[in-house]
């Protein structure tokens, strides 16, 4: 599809839910949802006792929570997606220059890190950068420079991983 | 690359569509209000919108003015000054009187006193329509035409000197 | 009026359930972009494929004029609307870390989502890792407590802090944007890579 | 011609259009122009001296009189227990939680009622709940209650009755002062309305 008319859609659908809801999209707090609920379930006294879990922790269930069923929306339609236009195939994409396991090994990092800066920056590239730059917050457009502009000034660092 | 220009053109109509339905709810809704409440508070702390009976006569001269009464039809039949057209407080945003206060000749309001008339300045103010005076006291100042200054409002005049009743100095 | 949930008591199960919706739509754009490819997310930092950029900014400009005009045609209330709030510091220090994540992993936490729906394997290994280094937070959350929580400037709007109209700001934001796009695509031409773009 | 032109010139001309729009400010609390209308004629939002006088006798601690004159006038003579807030500080930010409360019933009052009328509608635009305005005012309050007038002895008993609470209410007010409500230093601020929240959101 043209990126543009993605991005009008991808656009309508964050409108839609503004107006519906009035709140933009998310993605990084329904990981965090499944994560704290696993560790309650996992050592509850652990959670009680530690500040972060015990702020998220909630009684219901984490399939009440509306990131996270936002999510399962999210994967099934990337899944339709893909089955219509025939992408679906189990494979690890990587550069010719990299072996798979360290595409692989650069992948899980990259989660690591990503993880770790959403709960610090309140939000990731949806939740912080896109949803809050259509509000026009400035929280937004400063995370969104901060995500973008380091990401310009370390790609030559790892080019090898891509190009 | 054809169906780029379908799409386009498609999203297009689309937006527009949208944009007319979007339009015709607002052409509904147009009342809203256009100065912010701090706004109005600094206009109508000047009081520039209260005129006198004086006032009136000398606007009442001029041949472009439109007299507002906005009591009841039954009292508008009663008395009312001469040259006034009736809107009832409840009719004024009415459809029908939209052109009436968007005009740009001046207009003024009374009703039996200053009070309602003044709610009814408000409101109009409030919802972006301008050049609009109320007459200080209503009626019954145009009645009894007193030497009225412009700045009190005949409203709130003391009646009595309070303190001097509560400290007994005059007998109840 | 909008936004409909909180202006009208929707109960939370049909809140549940437009979430789901909206997810549905969220995800298939996402991945009908090109989204669910790694490599096509990180052309963006070579030059060889802006798609992110476009579709980021798109989509931003999108919703940034459409909460305009619904506002101006009294569709919505936008004390309402969610503001993200701005810590100043902890936005930069996480925006600098999730800038180094997205170059080394590839994908950020909503795309990663839909490549591991379609089979990415290292999408899949992706989402593992934020869900570590969600839980790595979590642990170490009492000694950057101070950093989280400072410098908090509640939720801003930057049109308020440059002092102009909403509008106004839509308007530079859309000409800095075309202009990007338009730089883009002739960095898209320079850094063209074939063997890439065929791949993805 | 390609998507990008096609796409930069629909949105910079809506842009445009966002950028000249007139400022508005839509707020899902506004009231529309027939319920303002409505609620200013049947004036549901107007307390009579009778209404008010009774609430003080009774010593309802739910009710916020607030004095919109001047504080010359105010230092002069108030209601017992009143707080003076001169009408154009009343969106002082310092005032804001005692006009915007949920937790008493505040009533405005002048010497007549245009300067409290004026402040309820100030309120009112803005949403704020619990405002009420003294009809009258200073002048009905004094001529009602405070001194009221003797009805002939041909009136009916109704007239008769009112006459003498009201003249009852007259010596309960001009003799033993309630000094209890006198000490403005003591009214603590009213409990803040709720306000309309916004929405949690993003990834929190």
């Amino acid at each position: 599809m043209d990126p543009y008319i993605a991005g009008v859609l991808l656009g309508l659908v964050l409108l839609v839910s503004f107006y519906l809801t009035g709140r933009g999209l998310g993605a990084s707090g329904a990981t965090r949802s499944m994560v704290v609920s696993a560790v309650s379930a996992v050592a509850p006294g652990h959670a009680e006792n530690t500040t972060f879990f015990h702020k998220y922790r909630s009684d219901e269930s984490p399939m009440k929570s509306w990131l996270v069923l936002e999510i399962a929306g999210v994967i099934i339609g990337g899944f339709l997606s893909g089955a219509w236009a025939g992408r679906l195939k189990l494979k690890v994409e990587h550069s010719p220059k990299i072996t798979p396991k360290k595409r692989i090994v650069m992948a899980t990092i990259g989660g690591l890190f990503f993880g770790f800066g959403s709960q610090l920056g309140r939000g990731c590239t949806s939740g912080a950068a896109l949803t809050g730059m259509a509000t026009l917050s400035l929280a937004g457009f400063v995370t969104m420079m901060a995500i973008f502009g380091t990401a310009f000034a370390l790609a030559y660092f790892f080019r090898k991983n891509w190009i | 690359m054809k169906h780029i220009y379908i799409i386009s053109l498609g999203g297009l109509i689309l937006l527009m569509s949208m944009f007319f339905i979007v339009a015709t709810i607002q052409a509904n809704n147009k009342y809203r209000f256009k100065k912010s409440a701090a706004e109005m508070l600094d206009e109508v702390s000047t009081r520039h919108h209260f005129i006198n009976t004086a006032e009136l006569n000398e606007m009442m001269k001029a041949s472009e003015y439109v007299l507002i009464d906005i009591r009841t039809p039954g009292d508008f039949v009663g008395f009312h000054i001469e040259g006034a057209v009736n809107i009832p407080f409840e009719r004024l945003l009415d459809e029908a009187n939209e052109s009436l206060f968007s005009n740009s000749s001046p207009k003024i309001l009374y009703g039996k006193n200053s009070i309602l008339a003044n709610s009814a300045w408000m409101v109009l103010t409030q919802y972006g329509y301008e050049n609009i005076s109320v007459l200080n006291g209503g009626l019954s100042s145009w009645q009894e035409p007193q030497n009225q200054e412009k700045k009190p409002i005949l409203d709130e005049q003391a009646a009595y000197d309070y303190a001097a009743i509560m400290k007994g100095d005059q007998g109840i | 009026m909008g936004p409909i949930v909180p202006l009208f008591n929707i109960s939370n199960e049909i809140n549940l359930l437009m979430a789901f919706i909206i997810g549905l739509g969220f995800g298939f754009v996402l991945e009908q972009a090109g989204f669910s490819s790694s490599r096509k997310l990180a052309g963006m930092f070579y030059g060889y494929d802006i798609t992110v950029l476009k579709v980021f900014f798109t989509a931003a400009i999108t919703g940034m004029l459409g909460l305009i005009f619904l506002n101006f045609m009294g569709l919505i209330d936008l004390d309402i609307v969610y503001i993200n709030e701005y810590y100043v510091t902890s936005s930069i220090i996480g925006g600098v870390i999730m800038g180094a994540g997205f170059i080394i992993g590839g994908f950020c936490p909503g795309t990663s989502f839909t490549a591991a729906a379609i089979g990415k394997i290292d999408a899949m290994w992706f989402v593992f890792g934020s869900i570590v280094g969600i839980f790595i937070f979590g642990e170490v959350y009492p000694l950057l407590e101070t950093m989280y929580m400072s410098n908090y400037e509640g939720s801003v709007k930057i049109s308020t802090i440059l002092g102009i109209r909403d509008g106004y700001f839509a308007l530079l934001l859309i000409v800095v944007a075309s202009l990007m796009f338009w730089i883009g695509e002739i960095a898209e031409k320079k850094f063209k890579r074939e063997d890439i773009i065929d791949e993805i | 011609m390609n998507t990008r032109i096609i796409f930069t010139i629909i949105v910079i001309s809506l842009g445009s259009i966002a950028a000249i729009l007139p400022k508005t400010k839509t707020s899902s609390t506004q009231l529309t122009a027939d319920e303002l209308l409505m609620e200013m004629k049947l004036q549901t939002y107007v307390v009579s001296t009778d209404e008010l006088a009774d609430l003080l006798i009774s010593n309802d601690p739910a009710i916020m009189l607030i004095d919109v004159r001047d504080s010359v006038a105010y230092q002069q003579y108030h209601l017992p227990g009143a707080i003076n807030i001169p009408l154009k500080d009343l969106l002082h930010p310092d005032w804001i939680p005692y006009v915007d409360q949920i937790s008493k019933k505040n009533i405005f009052y002048s010497n007549g009622t245009t300067l409290s009328n004026e402040a309820w509608i100030v309120t009112k635009q803005l949403g704020f709940r619990n405002n009420y305005v003294l009809g009258g005012g200073l002048n009905e309050w004094f001529s009602s209650i405070i001194s009221p007038e003797r009805p002939a002895s041909t009136d009916p008993n109704e007239i008769w009755a009112l006459y003498e609470t009201r003249k009852a209410a007259s010596m309960y007010f001009s003799g033993s002062k309630p000094a209890a409500r006198e000490d403005n230093s003591t009214i603590l601020p009213p409990i803040p309305r709720k306000k309309k929240t916004r929405v949690q959101g993003g990834c929190s």
